[in-house]
């Protein structure tokens, strides 16, 4: 009998959940297993993930596959899912708390921000004491990858973080100010704008994804800022390597949604043939798909790879 | 006729905008009277009938019933009190039926624990009284009560609208034009319903452009002219062309005339 | 005085010519009627059929097309749930409605309801009987707001509610700070909040209460609507508000009755919603003002007010519902289900449009 | 056969007491009015007045309260940027809402009409402009579509809308297979597709072409409106589409002209949103119909058609966009912008009310 | 009177739903008359005139204007062919200005680039010939051409509708109804406008069901009757007695009558 699971994705039009799905179409047709593929219908939008989720127990998938929009307020619907003897696997995204799901395969979103941080820091060098920073994050409800990325940023920088759990409690006076983007162009310009307005000598930019990242990329264009400003990001899709190649992006934390996807579909189907379910990564309550740094301007003490290494990881 | 008016009203005022409808107007209906209001356009007419029926509160003036002041804040309170009113436009909902028009916000509701816990309406009893009603002013020969109005007949509806004021009317009836639009056989039976009511003892305030119409049934007649009335005549004292001249302000009316 | 005199007697002299004619103010015709217009008669004259027949037939499709996985207990009542929460919405948007009016804000009500629910336990520490009953005074006071709006300033619905929708979710957002309270705290200190997610089973069949919850709302509304006076003057207030205020009805105090009630019910969906989602999440509803109204769009519901059957909004929910599940099933990209919604909505007015004309 | 003879000399006999009546078929008022009342007259025959009020007064109070950070050049400027699509979009809307329509599509189509300028150039290798032609007439059939069903099947701009929304945007995810195409590829290949990004400098104040292209076509679109056959017939339309119709006005063609222009103007915003974001995505525009609406009803255009200036739409946009700016800089939560602009709108028609009480 | 028709009908049907509100019909109307048409309410005269002033296409039937068939698809159609309509809901756009009005559909272009390549409109012009046209038809106490139809009472638009139909109309000018809500003031310069316009040599179809006013200017009358032309007669052969017992089915006219 065919193995059934279920992809849901935050949205079907980011391009590193358009690859996630291609990559996990891909190995499910690889390995016997019939796929099925939800998204919300924006970022946020948690509602279309707990009709799809349902969806796929009707269905009587085996397994799940999710980034969720809503990471604490998807939760029950996750043990609905478990308690129908699914095997979750949350991707990209963990969920609140972690082991709401059977596991998580994903980057370490802390320590990508941490990477950003740590080399935009390192870049400014003496001038990183008085940066005027912005930050680029994602949807109001803070989900778990905009606290960690947001945070480790922070630490990476040498920002306190205060709560580490929590955006928006810091007091440092390089803090110029928080927005959100929901992830793509439109939200990123708009946020860059707004945040432009507040403070004007903006030097660096932290941004949730690439497509965000080029959406803050064309509002300093637009004031003619672009050379002045330091943008990192988190994604190292193809076209944000090559906006690095080009200098859009200064560095940007490479992650690794194929790995995630074909990993997850293996986890599946392994769970479906013997019952196994699969171990998390030493030390870390999440197996970790890794993360490289991809910059043009390598930094001391800031490990990273360089651009053409990133073309031939990228995805996208 | 007895001279102790049931309806009356002092120094009416309401103002739109720019344009004052009612300008200090009067009014005296009496028990058992069918008294013509008749005017340019644009006189005021259908506002003072909706100042005397609730369907607007005048800003200034004082309306007496039987005597007492009252002050109708919606027609609903005109209604309790026993005025009925035909209005200009008819006033019948069209995707509703014969039966709930005739009945808006007078419902009937079931006996017992049906319409007194679940306010349960009573259909049957509705749509019953509804076509009794309707056959008693002769206008039954709509097969199916329960139908909507807007398949009606413009003649049909004026007699919906007719029916419901004749029928619920307890102290005065108030018709607005109920002939405007209406057919020479049309008017007809509208002219003979309102004979019908006012030998059931109602009064009867009826607006009319028609002459002809108003002399053959008015017992007086109330010239309403700027805003305000301008005198009343008995239709015996004086021709059709002393009315209009008065209404158009082509002549003035002998002093005595406004007294009657 | 000639004249006069003359006009004393009866009728004018033409008049009496009509001794002869027929007595009627007017008549009927009733000739025979072709099959297309018989159907069309009866369609009009029972508007949840269109929906109803509609639905059927797509059951009946899946359940060929999908077979068991769509047509068994488990995924038919998982429709049901699944359209619960748009389902107890949509009975607060047919209220709004059929009295010619829009409510863009119900989302909005709902979320913050219940948002309100959520905080008041864990932010005051109330007891969540009395958290819950202040979400509704919440819910009750967003309506009233909008029926005050629309009544007494006699602004147009649309407007009114397009600020009050903004209004309201930044209130929401902006009191919750955007907060989710988790299903597991939620569990612990105050179950009554995710009451509706109980459920009964019947074999494979669940219904949760939240399912239950919008059935009997929405027959105790069709029984309101069609069998007391209120609710034939919420239709007479839709129809023609000026006919129905001469007629005696109180049109503003109606539609005050209305909003306020539409509000009751977002909170109430409010509570449900934390009984479907287990957790009080501040970003949740967005689309529920759409997805209501293309609910009630679908069920054959006038968006001029007036007309319509609040069953037909359930049927137009469960068709969505319908829809959505057994595409998913079937695999489709999600994409084909809206754009399949798209042209229901399109195909339910034409066919409305066309049924109509019998009334002409 | 006297009755018929009477009847042959002139009036009936006691019309002839008319010859001493006034002659005129119906008299004037004009009294003196109080300042008051002066002021609604004039508010009313200048319906652009109240928002540009609104604005001059929202810009004077912000600069006072945050100087020059928020009145400079740079800033003001960059308003309008901010404005231009919602800007471009509204006078779409404009068109639609003038003939009592509603379009809810508009978001949609001006994202289609970009995926198609991008993917037709770079999935296809089309020349620029002739892709840039190719989502022109994308957005026109879509609009023509829309005016198709509104004028031909006669159903309501709301649910037409609703439904075209939707089959519209899941086309176009369908489409584009949700690819974004990246600035830079644009910018190396096909920079025509940014042109509107292009900018004007004159100090500190920067003019994008979008910025320039809105101004141009709102003042294009009322000259059309206000001196041209056309445009007066656009506002008998929305004012009483069968009166229109009895007096000549072709009321179909109108209907079917006004939103397949509306449909051409969507395209143009869709070709200077790819010159405000540099890259063609699928997902932008979601809540272009709300802010279209939004702008169209703070600028005093009334939703039931027939009155209002297209200038009140612009600026009832910029006033949208002063407030969120000016907020952003206070540095308020964002939240209270949509708080605001809810309350902004219910004021708005508010204020309408009031001033058109004096047309009664 | 000259025996050639300039407007005829033949077979008119026209269904609506359930209704047949044009059951067979035909009409004709001679140069330079007045011919009034009456009937019960619902006999199909309004439907009759929107058929031959293209507001409504009949479902079968044939019209002909000076001999020639026409068919036409929209009110602008039959007005680009002389045909000019007054419509029982008068067709203003309450909106709009008088002159916008009087001109929509018809609108003067500026001369020369603006007009033809920018296509403006010349509203001084129009404005200068809409007073014209009112002041000739006697209504110039409109002081402002520009303001809104909206704000005029009842009788004005009536007059703005009339003599928007008197001046445009070249062939014919078809009136339906033009007084019903008129006072008596009012209704007696329509009428004197509509001999005005007779003078003028246009033949005018007057729908009306005031008896007195269309024997009083008609030079023949068409009794309509359930969707049909029952007969056309002479007001001076006829009473109104006649008339009215024809059009309500009370007495059948003669053949000959029919032949008319
Ligand atoms: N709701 C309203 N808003 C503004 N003006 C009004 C309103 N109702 C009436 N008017 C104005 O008040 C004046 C009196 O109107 P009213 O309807 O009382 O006249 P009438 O004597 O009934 O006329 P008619 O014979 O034409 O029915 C008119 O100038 C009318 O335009
Ligand atoms: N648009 C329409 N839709 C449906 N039925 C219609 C329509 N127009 C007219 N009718 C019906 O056609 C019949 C003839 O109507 P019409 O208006 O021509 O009568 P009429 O002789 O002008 O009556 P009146 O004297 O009351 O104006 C009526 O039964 C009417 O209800
Ligand atoms: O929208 C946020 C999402 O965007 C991504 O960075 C991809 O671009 C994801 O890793 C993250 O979950
Ligand atoms: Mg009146
Ligand atoms: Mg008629």
């Amino acid at each position: 009998q065919e193995v059934g699971a279920c992809l849901i994705t935050k949205t079907d039009t980011n391009p590193f959940f358009v690859k996630m799905k291609e990559g996990a179409v891909a190995k499910a047709k690889e390995l016997g297993v019939n796929l099925k593929t939800y998204a919300g219908k924006i970022d946020g939008d948690s509602e279309s993930q707990v009709a799809a989720i349902e969806s796929c127990i009707a269905d009587g998938a085996k397994g799940i596959l999710i980034t969720a929009s809503d990471t604490a307020g998807i939760v029950p619907s996750v043990k609905q899912a478990r308690d129908a003897g699914i095997l979750v696997i949350a991707l990209d995204t963990p969920l609140e708390p972690a082991d709401a799901a059977d596991a998580t395969f994903a980057t370490d979103n802390l320590l990508a921000g941490e990477l950003v941080g740590k080399w935009a820091a390192a870049t400014l060098g003496d001038k990183a004491k008085d940066a005027k920073i912005a930050f680029l994050n994602l949807t109001p409800s803070q989900p778990t990858v905009d606290v960690l990325r947001d945070q480790g940023f922070m630490k990476g920088f040498g920002i306190d973080t205060k709560d580490i759990n929590r955006i928006g409690d810091e007091d440092d006076p390089r803090i110029v100010g928080h927005d959100v983007t929901n992830g793509n162009e439109e939200g990123g310009r708009k946020a860059m704008e707004n945040l432009l307005q507040k403070d004007p000598s903006i030097n660096v930019v932290h941004t949730i994804n690439e497509p965000a990242a080029a959406g803050a990329y064309e509002a300093l264009k637009a004031v003619g800022m672009e050379k002045n400003v330091l943008i990192v990001s988190i994604d190292g899709g193809c076209p944000g390597v090559k906006n690095v190649e080009a200098g859009v992006i200064g560095a940007t934390s490479q992650q690794y949604p194929l790995l995630m996807a074909s990993l997850g579909i293996e986890a599946i189907k392994k769970f479906a043939d013997t019952g196994e379910k699969p171990q998390a990564t030493e030390g870390k309550d999440f197996v970790d798909t890794g993360v490289a740094l991809v910059t043009a301007k390598p930094a001391e003490g800031v490990d990273s790879i360089d651009v053409q290494k990133g073309l031939e990881l990228c995805w996208g | 006729m007895q001279r102790e008016p049931i309806l009356t009203a002092r120094g009416l005022v309401k103002r739109y905008g720019r344009v004052t409808a009612l300008d200090s107007a009067d009014f005296d209906l009496y028990p058992g009277e069918i008294l013509a209001v008749i005017g340019d356009n644009g006189a005021g007419k259908s506002s003072l009938i909706k100042a005397l029926s609730g369907a607007m509160t005048p800003d200034e003036g004082e309306i007496r019933l039987e005597g007492k002041p009252v002050s109708f804040r919606s027609p609903m309170e005109a209604r309790e009190a026993g005025i009925e009113t035909v209005y200009q436009n008819l006033a019948l909902s069209p995707a509703l039926s014969i039966a709930d028009n005739m009945f808006l916000g007078r419902e009937i509701r079931r006996q017992g624990p049906l319409g007194r816990w679940l306010r349960m309406l009573d259909r049957p009893a509705m749509e019953k009284r509804a076509r009794d009603m309707l056959s008693e002013l002769g206008l039954m020969t709509i097969q199916n009560i329960g139908q909507a109005v807007e398949t009606l007949s413009g003649g049909q509806r004026q007699g919906v609208a007719v029916a419901r004021a004749a029928a619920f009317g307890s102290r005065v009836v108030i018709m607005d034009e109920p002939t405007a639009a209406l057919g020479v056989k049309e008017s007809r039976r509208v002219l003979e319903l309102i004979l019908d009511v006012k030998k059931r003892g109602l009064p009867i305030v009826l607006i009319s452009h028609n002459m002809p119409h108003v002399f053959e049934v008015a017992d007086r007649i109330h010239i309403h002219r700027l805003g305000r009335r301008l005198t009343v005549i008995d239709p015996k004292d004086y021709t059709m062309s002393d009315a209009v001249a008065f209404m158009t302000g082509a002549k003035t009316p002998p002093e005595a005339a406004v007294a009657a | 005085m000639n004249e006069a005199a003359s006009g004393e007697g009866r009728a004018q002299e033409f008049e009496k010519a009509l001794e002869g004619s027929y007595s009627s103010v007017a008549r009927f015709e009733g000739y025979d009627r072709t099959p297309v217009e018989k159907l069309q008669h009866f369609l009009h004259s029972s508007p949840a059929a269109v929906p109803l027949i509609v639905l059927i037939a797509s059951l009946v499709v899946f359940a060929l097309v999908i077979g068991g996985r769509f047509f068994s207990p488990f995924s038919l009542t998982l429709i049901l749930q699944q359209v619960a929460i748009v389902g107890i919405i949509g009975a607060a948007q047919t209220l709004v409605i059929l009295t010619a009016g829009i409510d863009l804000s119900v989302g909005a009500i709902m979320v913050l309801s219940s948002v309100v629910m959520g905080q008041f336990t864990f932010r005051y520490g109330l007891p969540a009987p009395v958290a819950i009953l202040c979400g509704f005074a919440v819910g009750a006071a967003c309506g009233f707001l909008n029926g005050w709006l629309v009544a007494r300033l006699r602004l147009p619905p649309f407007i009114v509610t397009l600020g009050t929708w903004q209004i309201i979710l930044a209130a929401n957002f902006l009191y919750s700070a955007n907060e989710t309270i988790r299903a597991q705290d939620i569990e612990a200190n105050a179950p009554l909040l995710q009451w509706f997610g109980n459920n009964i089973r019947i074999g494979n069949a669940v219904f949760t209460y939240g399912v239950i919850a919008m059935v009997v709302l929405v027959l105790v509304l069709w029984y309101v609507l069609n069998h007391t006076a209120w609710g034939r003057h919420v239709y007479a207030v839709g129809d023609d508000p000026e006919a129905a205020k001469l007629s005696g009805v109180n049109v503003n105090r109606m539609l005050l009755s209305v909003y306020t009630l539409a509000g009751l019910i977002c909170a109430l969906a409010g509570w449900a919603l934390i009984g479907r989602l287990g957790s009080v999440s501040p970003t949740s509803g967005q689309f529920a003002n759409i997805e209501s109204i293309t609910a009630v769009v679908i069920g054959g519901i006038s968006l001029f007010g007036g007309r319509g059957s609040i069953l037909g909004m359930l049927f137009g929910a469960l068709i969505v519902g319908v829809f959505s599940l057994a595409l998913r099933l079937i695999g489709t990209d999600p994409q084909w289900t809206y754009l399949l919604i798209g042209v229901l909505i399109i195909g339910a007015v034409t066919v409305d449009q066309w049924i109509r004309k019998v009334a002409g």
